[in-house]
């Protein structure tokens, strides 16, 4: 029996690179709320 | 309170990867292959758990209106919609080397599949109406028939004589039969997924209040 | 407190439908695939089947050259040859659960199109396998599973 | 509990009439039904047999795909009519409304399957007559399951953007064990096959139409909310 790494690899990558993507849109959305929230205080 | 559950996550991942490839045993039939088993089973059931989290969430939105409820449906959704995405992917790459296909129309396959779509049908439903209002009840009203789908596809591997394996753990009638190793290194990776779950939940519910504030 | 009642009653009803959907009504409804023994029972040349069942010991027969590939597939009651023409799954093997696509040719033997392997819910560490394993292969080959 | 049927009687009647005076919905779908037996003859061949195993499939695939046209302007004429605060101002249980647009809707898509079903039988050489009271039983029971989401989703999408992409979007996963169960059970009383090789079919459509009956029900009255 083959003990096929590479599909073993492939599982956990597509994983980690499918959450972390996650867990990066949610920080880059925070970040624009944070922006855009911090704005109107700011005087011109 | 978020950091904490993120930096519990992040451990309990890595504890989880280590006993995934570590601790556990090389299986006999299947070789090294079956360690996806350990992200493949928590990534379906934390998606399980998103969508009944969803249903729960969605009746006390209709009884109650409040809006924290509403929050936590949509952040559940949201993630449960990535990890039936992880799960289906995690699941195919598995299945081409043990039953010799990417993907084969059996019956618990095409019920994820289902259950997949039904949720982006979800998400994109909550996108298009803008009164947050109304948005939040039509939602409410689709999670609830959703989630009454949900039985019909955790029990069609009962009914329906599939390719996929029963549920290893939850065996009805006796208890599994699984070496412990296997068993622990399944149940921690279960333990650290659920809490990656959680983190990612509280943390869409947060960005999804300050989002709704930064509207108003 | 009307209001409350309707919810109550209508939540009984689908928990009702529910319960009554997953115990009582469908046990054996959709058939991924046939059995041995149903396909010998009544074969139609020429139709389409999913079959499925164990790999007989001793009974496969490889050609790297050609690529021809012949084996039986076994429930335990009835046996049924089967002929392929390509690379099996690399978990295929004999003693072991396998699902085939393909028709009946009429000349006693099942043409494969394709091979799907099947394998049990239960993971074992390296440990030699036992008789135990393989009665409970069967069982969930033949969809006992419950 | 008098005024509650009396009240979704008066809005089936409304659509029914309102419908056999334009017969803008079901000319629409007639011609759409004969449309669709033309593409499916297209798209099979002349290969006999292999329409006969398709025909089931086939027929309910048409089915669903007029259902999406006809079941979607459920609640669209009340939006060209101005009619849809008028629907919001109804005092007392909503869900009447949603009785009587369901019954309108039963008896168009009843109709529909009827025209169906005969239109296979003249094209396709279908022999209907063998397998009749269960596939009568199957139509009603399908027709049913289909229309009970199909009513409650159109009324949810009728005030949304992109609504007839969205509607079709969201009524057709939660179909597929309507769909599976109909076309399983039709492909067993099409064979001639004994009533009870496909009676678990039939009680899995029952038990989805329930289901899905009750919901629409129990969540109809947060739709037509304000």
């Amino acid at each position: 029996m083959p003990d096929n790494w590479s599909f073993v690899i492939a599982a956990y990558a597509i994983a980690a690179v499918a959450l972390g993507g996650y867990w990066r849109r949610l920080v880059r959305l925070e970040r624009d709320v944070e922006r855009r929230n911090a704005r109107p205080r700011r005087p011109r | 309170m978020t950091r904490v559950l993120g930096w519990l996550a992040a451990a309990g991942l890595v504890i989880g990867l280590v006993m995934a490839f570590v601790i556990a045993p090389r299986e006999v039939t299947q070789g090294h292959v079956q360690r996806i088993m350990y992200v493949h089973v928590p990534t379906a059931w934390v998606a399980y758990l998103a969508f009944a989290v969803v249903f729960v969430a969605s009746i006390v939105y209709l009884a109650r209106r409040s809006a924290t409820a509403d929050r936590l449906a949509h952040a559940s959704a949201e993630v449960g919609v990535v990890f039936t995405g992880v799960t289906i992917a995690s699941g195919s790459i598995w299945g081409k080397p043990t039953w010799g296909t990417w993907w084969t129309w059996d019956a618990r396959l095409t019920s994820v599949a289902i259950l997949f779509i039904m949720y982006l049908g979800y998400l994109l439903l909550r996108g298009m109406i803008d009164e947050r209002e109304r948005g939040a009840r039509y939602a409410a009203v689709l999670g609830i028939i959703a989630a009454l789908d949900i039985p019909l596809v955790h029990f069609s591997v009962y009914w329906w004589r599939t390719l996929h394996q029963p549920p290893s753990l939850m065996k009805p009638g006796g208890a599994s039969t699984m070496p412990a190793p296997i068993v622990a290194a399944l149940l921690v990776n279960l333990a650290a997924f659920t809490l990656l779950y959680a983190y990612f939940v509280a943390r869409r519910t947060r960005l999804l209040a300050r989002q709704q504030q930064a509207l108003a | 407190m009307k209001r409350h009642a309707k919810f109550l009653i209508g939540g009984a009803v689908i928990a009702a439908a529910l319960a009554y959907m997953i115990y009582a009504g469908v046990t054996q409804s959709v058939v991924y695939f046939v059995t041995p023994s149903e396909l010998s029972a009544a074969p139609v040349t020429g139709k389409a089947y999913r079959l499925g069942g164990m790999v007989e010991k001793g009974s496969m027969r490889w050609e790297p050259r050609s690529l021809d590939l012949s084996f039986r597939l076994s429930d335990g009651k009835a046996t049924i040859p089967v002929r392929h023409r390509g690379t099996p799954p690399d978990l295929f093997g004999e003693g072991r659960g396998a699902v085939v696509e393909g028709s009946w040719a009429g000349d006693g033997y099942f043409k494969a199109t394709t091979i799907l392997a099947k394998h049990s819910e239960d993971y074992q560490a390296p440990d030699p396998a036992s008789a135990e394993r393989h009665k409970e292969m069967i069982k969930t080959l033949s969809g006992d599973t419950r | 509990m008098i005024s509650y049927f009396a009240r979704a009687w008066i809005v089936a009647r409304k659509d029914v009439a309102v419908e056999r005076r334009s017969k803008e919905t079901l000319n629409a779908l007639v011609f759409f039904s004969l449309l669709l037996v033309f593409a499916f003859q297209f798209a099979l061949g002349p290969d006999r047999e292999r329409l006969a195993q398709a025909t089931p499939g086939l027929l309910w695939l048409g089915f669903v795909l007029a259902s999406l046209l006809g079941l979607g302007r459920t609640f669209l004429i009340e939006r060209e009519n101005d009619c849809w605060e008028a629907l919001l101002l109804t005092p007392g249980d909503k869900s009447a409304i949603y009785v009587g647009k369901l019954a309108g809707n039963l008896l168009l898509m009843l109709a529909v399957g009827i025209l169906l079903v005969a239109l296979f039988t003249l094209f396709f050489n279908v022999n209907v007559f063998a397998g009749m009271p269960a596939l009568a039983l199957v139509m009603v029971l399908g027709t049913l399951g289909v229309a009970s989401v199909g009513t409650l989703f159109a009324a949810m999408t009728a005030n949304v953007r992109a609504r007839e992409l969205l509607f079709p979007v969201l009524l057709l996963p939660v179909l597929v064990p309507v769909l599976l169960a109909t076309v399983k059970a039709t492909e067993g009383a099409l064979a001639g096959e004994p009533f009870g090789a496909y009676a678990h079919w039939l009680q899995l459509l029952a038990a989805a139409d329930v289901i899905y009956l009750v919901a629409g029900l129990l969540t109809f009255d947060f739709i037509l909310e304000g």
